[in-house]
Order: structure tokens, then C-alpha cells, then sequence
């Protein structure tokens, strides 16, 4: 019987194997799934020059709203950054260089370079500004967009269990955009709130299988950034 | 609870809103006016509400106290699973959007023309957060419905010709609720369809920057 | 609060949904989530010049060999047909069309037809005779095929547990195509070994959404064709 | 277990192709020899087994008597997990093949030309039966080998300067293992590495049907 190996890796050491100038995905739909640990050690060691890939800027004060705080981020590739009044106004002052794309279709690039597939073909914004430079095809008698594949050089992801070889479990809602990230990037580093065992995480209950995962590492505390947000 | 007897002009548009969502639909309701239609659906209504985060079969929003940091809405809000929720990842999320299993969604608006365009996510130079998911949701729930005031803050109305602002999408709103009526898009343009309690179609048709055609007979009241 | 409807149906009444001349998706991948008693039913209402679309065409005298042999499938799209005889032999007699497609292209075009993109772009057999006669275009100097989704009129499903508003999971490697499927038809109808209550699967357990599916329908019996095949 | 001492030279060949998978490899075994490659993995050997209908950590084959009906491999073997096991759907299963995360795929072969291009999934007239996964196996794994005899039932060779059959995928095949010999595609084409035992260079190259290579000073047995 053949065995499976052990990723498991401090945050220090995680992160240290991202690059300046890399293009990061980074889970999370507004709180919930977002990557603060990771998030926090990227901003510890400095690295600079970064294209981030998420769904938000989460909102001033918490998690990527720190890279770009300090200037570290050079583009944003998002759907919605208007709970961060920073990122706004970084980008209107042309500080932050913001890609928008529809929710929808930025999961299915992410998608898409997870499972190897160049582009993918739509309708979805045709008719708006956002199909602006997009390369556009006819196929079956339809016009169609051509929306090109994403995928990063690294993918932070925040799961609420994990098993040693990195299969991945995540809970209710942050869950959005981590399965589909975890499986786009040369070096997918997972922070998971519980550890188990090789065998703790039934197979069906497996949401990322450890295949697509390179790194994975226990938090120690769950920081009050991943709190209940009192507005 | 039905407030269809309340004095607000605003709350009466949401109840009537609420009544638009039939037994057994699938809907996803905007941030916004659009969130509060859920109040006013009676107790044990059969529906699934859907938000784009990846939940299906939204319950009661939670105050801070009692709320799951891991659970909210596309608007941040926490809410909570009733029996028979599902949580899903973003792809799978607006999967069921594109594919044609959201029956109806109920989206804020900026503009709203009479061909059934629709802008509601960017005033250039003033408001750029990006669109979210409501592209998505315009293009392809299979009935659009807007809830919207029907003026903005000046006075100017936002039913009109043509749409200034950048779109979201076309052609696809079928019925705007506002706090003066109920207008249908139709072939034709704009039609109204009822009045909200004292307001005359005259008022409705100053407030609107095309034209409104009026329906024979009496005009129901909301 | 609001509530979820219940879709429990008869096997006769859901079945009875299903046209002549239907387009039909057909969970399973060998033996595991192959929903034998719809089949079952399908061959005993008759439905007839059907195309079907599965992985495989299952074994002689089981499941979609059934319906073959009886000669009310016009066309098969699938990926492998190399355990059933009767099909090859119905193949190569001009009596059954086959589409082949390469296994990993049919799942995403399935899931394509469910995530509402009209084709995904491959470079998957570009090189080989299955690209014969598709669209080819050329994406960032790249030449690519387009593959188009696929959609049907109904999905047959074999779920393992189900709550009664449709929210599915699966088993082990009965998983397969299952849950690509129950995205991808105008009508879904899911079979489950467990009928639970709503409530019984966790929300986070829910492998198919049950805003996916169109009805649900308890099994009362495990039939053999369910069981290990002795070779 | 390590067969290198077994007479048999279809074990011997097996067992030299066992020695190809690296620890920590992502690994998918065709259906036939290269299956039995895993009997020759030494126990606890960290390797990751995927097979294409949809689960990674392939554990044990289990006769009838044992087995889960849920649970084969894309052979129809029934298997069993291992800790650390996971299952999935045919779409995230081949998301793996072909986004690079399949270091290693070992297939069968009709033909194998010296340019590396494949086939092995049909003969026109005989045998059609689908191509299954192995057109994305053959062209997205990061290393693909082939496990075949040296020459097919009737003695002709195997290993051709251009493939007769249908492809499967062009100038992916990196290494050959055959009962004679192991043998590289290079730019060069076909170059001999390692020979069977008893097996002397003049008799692969006899057998072989397009150029072979031969390397400086001794040739390494297997």
C-alpha cells in the first residue's frame, strides 16, 4: 500500500517562496474565507510589485486592504472593492491599477485555469463597457466573448479543516472562491483553522482534494480580523 | 407580514414587490430595497432565496451577537440556514444564474429605460466600485424586476428613454416597482400598471422621462 | 422564515416527463451512479429515438445496453464503449450513432451547458481525428478548439442521500458525472438510495444544490444491478 | 515487492518501470501492465494514485467478496482509499491532468513513433471503442511513458518511425518500457538507455522500426 506525503509548512516559510512580483489569488468574499494569517506574513516579509486576484478589497483596515496600504499592490483584478474607501481612492488617483470583471466570469477564469482550459466563451457582458478589448468570436451564428483563463503564481487559501497531504474543507460561506483559486496556481499555500490526521477527512468530505495543494499550515489563533464585523 | 396599509410610500412598493415572488421560485434579491422584500412575505412561504456568495435558502439576518462569522449575503449581512440550505462555491453560484434557475431577481437601479436596459453599478467619475454580480443577474435571471424610487434625490426621474450611465445590461428588465407605481417594459415602452394610494397617473407621467402608456379602465392601487 | 418546497415524485410520474425524441443526460461512469431504476422505467414507458449522452454505455444486459437493445436510442455521445459489445456491434452496423468525446471534454462540456457558457476553448486533441469538423480559433496566437456545451432535455441522476427539496450527495466514485449533470437539463430527476428530511443534509454536505433539480425520487429497492459485478 | 530477479521479462519490465515514479509523485496508471506497476512500489512508498473516474490515493484492489460497489478505478477494478484518500467528479478529476498537476502518467500503446507521438486508442475497422481519457493523459501529464511489449502478436515492432493509427497525441511520449529495452524519445529519435537482460542491443534495434541511438560504453540491464 502506497502512503501520501505530509505538506505541512510554517506561514514563515510558505510565504517566503512568493516572489516580488508575483500575481497572487486570495480567497474570500468579503470576510469570510479570506486569508488574514498568510495575508499578514506577506505583508511582514515585504514583498512588492504584486498583482492580487480577488474578489474584493475586503474593507479598510482588514486584510488586503493592508497591501495596499503600504503600496504593494500594483494591479487588482476584482469584481466589487466598495466596502474599501482606500482602494477607491487608490485607484482613482491611479496609485492601484483595477482590472473589474462580473463575479461570475472571474470564478469561471479562475476556473479555467484550474482545469486547464485556455478560455471559456460568453455572453455575459456584451452589451457593457466591460467587454471593452475583448477578443469576441462567432460561434453557432452568436457573437461571443473570449474570456481568457486566469492563474497565479501563488493562491492563498483559508480552509476550516485540513488533513496533512492538503485535502481541504471549507464552511458555509467561506467557501466562495477558495475550492476554484486552490486549483489555479503554480503554488496553492492553505492556512487551515483545524489539522487533522492523514484520515481525519473522509474522502467524500473532501472539497480540495490535497492533489492541487502544495503548502499547508496550521493557524495558531484565529485572529479578531476573522471576526463577526460590528458596523 | 403585509404592510400594504402602511403610510411609508416606500415600504407599500416593497410589499407590493413581495408579491410578485410566486410559490416555489428561485430569487435573488439586491443589496438594498430589494433585501427587505423578504419581510414581507408570509411565514413559511415556499421559496428559495439565492445570494451570489454561495448560499442557497437564506434565513433570518442575525444581529452581531448571534451571528456565524463564516455566514453572510453578497451585502455582508449575517444571516442564517433554514432547513434544506446549500452552500456552494462562486462558479457553482452563478452557474445556477446563467443557466436559467434563477427565476427572479429584484435589483436596485440608477436608470432604467424604456427598452428594459439597465444601469445601476458605475456613475463615471463618481461611483466605480465595480458591478459585483448584478451583470450576471440582469442578463440572466429569467424575469428582471427593479425596485427603485422614482426619482432620484433632484427630483429627476430615473425611468427613462434612454439610459445615460454605463450599462449593466439590455433589455431585460420586465417590471419596475416604484414608490409612485408599478410600470411594465413592453414592447411599446413603459405601461403602468398600478398607482401607488394617491397618486394620479398624471403625477407618474411627470415624474418620467418618456412616455407612459395608461391602461383602459381603472388603474389598481397598491 | 421562508421554506424549501418539497419535489418528491413518483419514478412513474417523473419519468412520464420525458419525451419521445429527448436529448438525455445519463449519470455513472461504469456501474457506480448509474440511476438503473430510471433506466428501468425508461424502457418500460417506451420513450424512443433518443439521444443519450453518458460516459459509457454501461455492460451487456445492464442499463443503457437495455434501452440499445431495444432500439430507442437514435445517437450516444460518450467517451468509452469498450464493455459493451452490443454497442459496438450496433455502431458498426449503422444502427446507433456514436460521439466520441474525449472523457475530460464531455464533463466540461456538460458542466459548460450547466454553468450557462454556450463552449470552452481546448487544446485537447487538436492533434487527433476527434478535432475533425469543429470551429477552430486562435486565441493570443494560440489555435483552439471550440467546444460547445452540451445541454439536455432531462439528466437521470443516482444520488446517495437527498433531502426532499433535491439537495443531493454522492458516494465514492459514484460521484462521477452525477453532479455535472444535475446542472446541465431543462429536467432533472434524481434517484437516492436515502430520502432524508429537510435538514437531514447538512448544508455544507450538499454536493448538488437542490435548486438544480426538478424531482426527487426514493428508491424502495437496491436492485442487482447496483452490486459488485463478478468478472 | 521488487521483481528485478523474476525470469519473467514482463515483470522485469514492470518492476524497472516501477522505479520511474519519484516519492511525491502524482501518478495515473493505465489500464493493463501499467496498472500492476504499483505491486512494485516498496510498502508506504509516498505516491499519489489518480484515476480518471474520480478519485486521488488509490489504495489496495479488492476481490469481489470485499468490495465497495461504489468504488472502482476507470478499469472496473474495485479498489479502496488509503488515509488521506479523496473523491471527486469527472470534471475536477481531469481539471487535474490537464492544469500540470499529473507528474507522471504510464499508458499502453498500439504504436509509438520516434517523434513521441502516440496511439493507442484505435484500429480502424477492429477496434473503436472511445479514447476514454487517455487523449488528455497522453497530452497533459508532465512526463508520459510507455509501458508495451517490444513488438505486437505477430512480431512486427511497435516502436516506428511515424505512427499508421489514429493518434492520441503528438510528441509527448518522453520514455518507452518494453520487455527488450528502455528507450527515450529525443530530438534525435528513438535512443536506447537500458536493456533486458540477455537482450543484446542488435536484437532491439531488429525489432524496433525506425533508428535507435545507442549509447557510449555499457548499456545498463534491467
Amino acid at each position: 500500500m502506497t502512503s501520501l506525503p505530509d505538506k505541512t509548512a510554517s506561514i514563515e516559510a510558505a510565504i517566503a517562496a512568493v516572489p516580488d512580483g508575483a500575481t497572487i489569488m486570495v480567497g474570500g468574499f468579503g470576510v469570510p474565507g479570506t486569508p488574514f494569517t498568510l495575508l499578514r506574513e506577506l505583508l511582514r516579509q515585504g514583498q512588492t510589485g504584486l498583482t492580487l486576484i480577488k474578489n474584493d478589497a475586503n474593507e479598510t483596515g482588514m486584510g488586503l486592504d493592508h497591501l495596499i496600504a503600504a503600496g504593494r499592490v500594483r494591479k487588482l483584478i476584482a469584481t466589487h472593492i466598495g466596502l474599501n474607501a482606500h482602494a477607491i481612492a487608490a485607484m482613482n488617483e491611479g496609485r492601484l491599477e483595477v482590472e473589474f470583471c462580473a463575479q461570475g466570469i472571474l470564478a469561471e477564469r479562475i476556473r479555467a485555469g484550474g482545469a486547464g482550459l485556455p478560455a471559456i466563451l460568453t455572453d455575459i457582458g456584451l452589451d457593457t463597457e466591460l467587454a471593452a478589448g475583448k477578443q469576441r468570436v462567432e460561434v453557432e451564428g452568436r457573437p461571443l466573448l473570449v474570456e481568457t483563463a486566469l492563474r497565479a503564481d501563488a493562491a492563498l487559501i483559508h480552509a476550516d479543516r485540513a488533513d496533512r497531504f492538503g485535502n481541504l474543507a471549507y464552511v458555509a460561506t467561506a467557501r466562495n472562491f477558495n475550492p476554484l483559486m486552490a486549483m489555479a496556481a503554480r503554488l496553492v499555500i492553505a492556512e487551515t483553522e483545524t489539522l487533522l490526521p492523514l484520515g481525519g477527512l473522509p474522502p467524500d468530505a473532501v472539497e480540495t482534494p490535497g492533489v492541487f495543494v502544495d503548502r499547508i499550515c496550521p493557524l495558531t489563533e484565529i485572529s479578531e480580523e476573522y471576526g463577526v464585523v460590528r458596523r | 407580514m403585509s404592510d400594504d396599509k402602511t403610510p411609508d410610500p416606500r415600504r407599500r412598493m416593497v410589499a407590493r414587490a413581495a408579491r410578485e415572488i410566486a410559490p416555489g421560485m428561485v430569487v435573488n434579491l439586491g443589496i438594498g430595497l430589494p433585501t427587505q422584500v423578504v419581510d414581507h412575505l408570509p411565514a413559511g412561504f415556499p421559496v428559495c432565496l439565492h445570494t451570489e456568495n454561495g448560499m442557497a435558502g437564506i434565513g433570518p439576518t442575525l444581529p452581531a451577537a448571534e451571528a456565524d462569522r463564516n455566514l453572510i449575503d453578497a451585502g455582508g449581512a449575517y444571516v442564517s440556514p433554514i432547513p434544506g440550505s446549500a452552500y456552494f462555491d462562486s462558479a457553482v453560484s452563478f452557474a445556477l444564474v446563467r443557466s436559467g434557475r434563477l427565476d427572479l431577481t429584484m435589483l436596485g437601479a440608477f436608470e432604467v429605460a424604456e427598452t428594459g436596459d439597465l444601469a445601476n453599478w458605475k456613475i463615471p467619475g463618481r461611483f466605480s466600485p465595480g458591478a459585483g454580480g448584478a451583470i450576471e443577474l440582469a442578463q440572466k435571471a429569467r424575469r428582471v424586476v427593479v425596485l427603485t424610487t422614482h426619482t432620484d434625490r433632484k427630483g429627476n426621474p430615473k425611468l427613462l428613454a434612454r439610459c445615460t450611465l454605463p450599462l449593466t445590461a439590455t433589455a431585460h428588465v420586465a417590471r419596475i416597482f416604484t414608490d409612485l407605481a408599478v410600470v411594465d417594459i413592453t414592447p411599446g415602452g413603459f405601461a403602468l400598471r398600478e398607482l401607488a394610494r394617491g397618486i394620479t397617473a398624471r403625477e407618474v407621467q411627470e415624474a418620467t422621462g418618456a412616455p407612459l402608456a395608461l391602461p383602459a379602465g381603472d388603474i389598481p392601487t397598491f
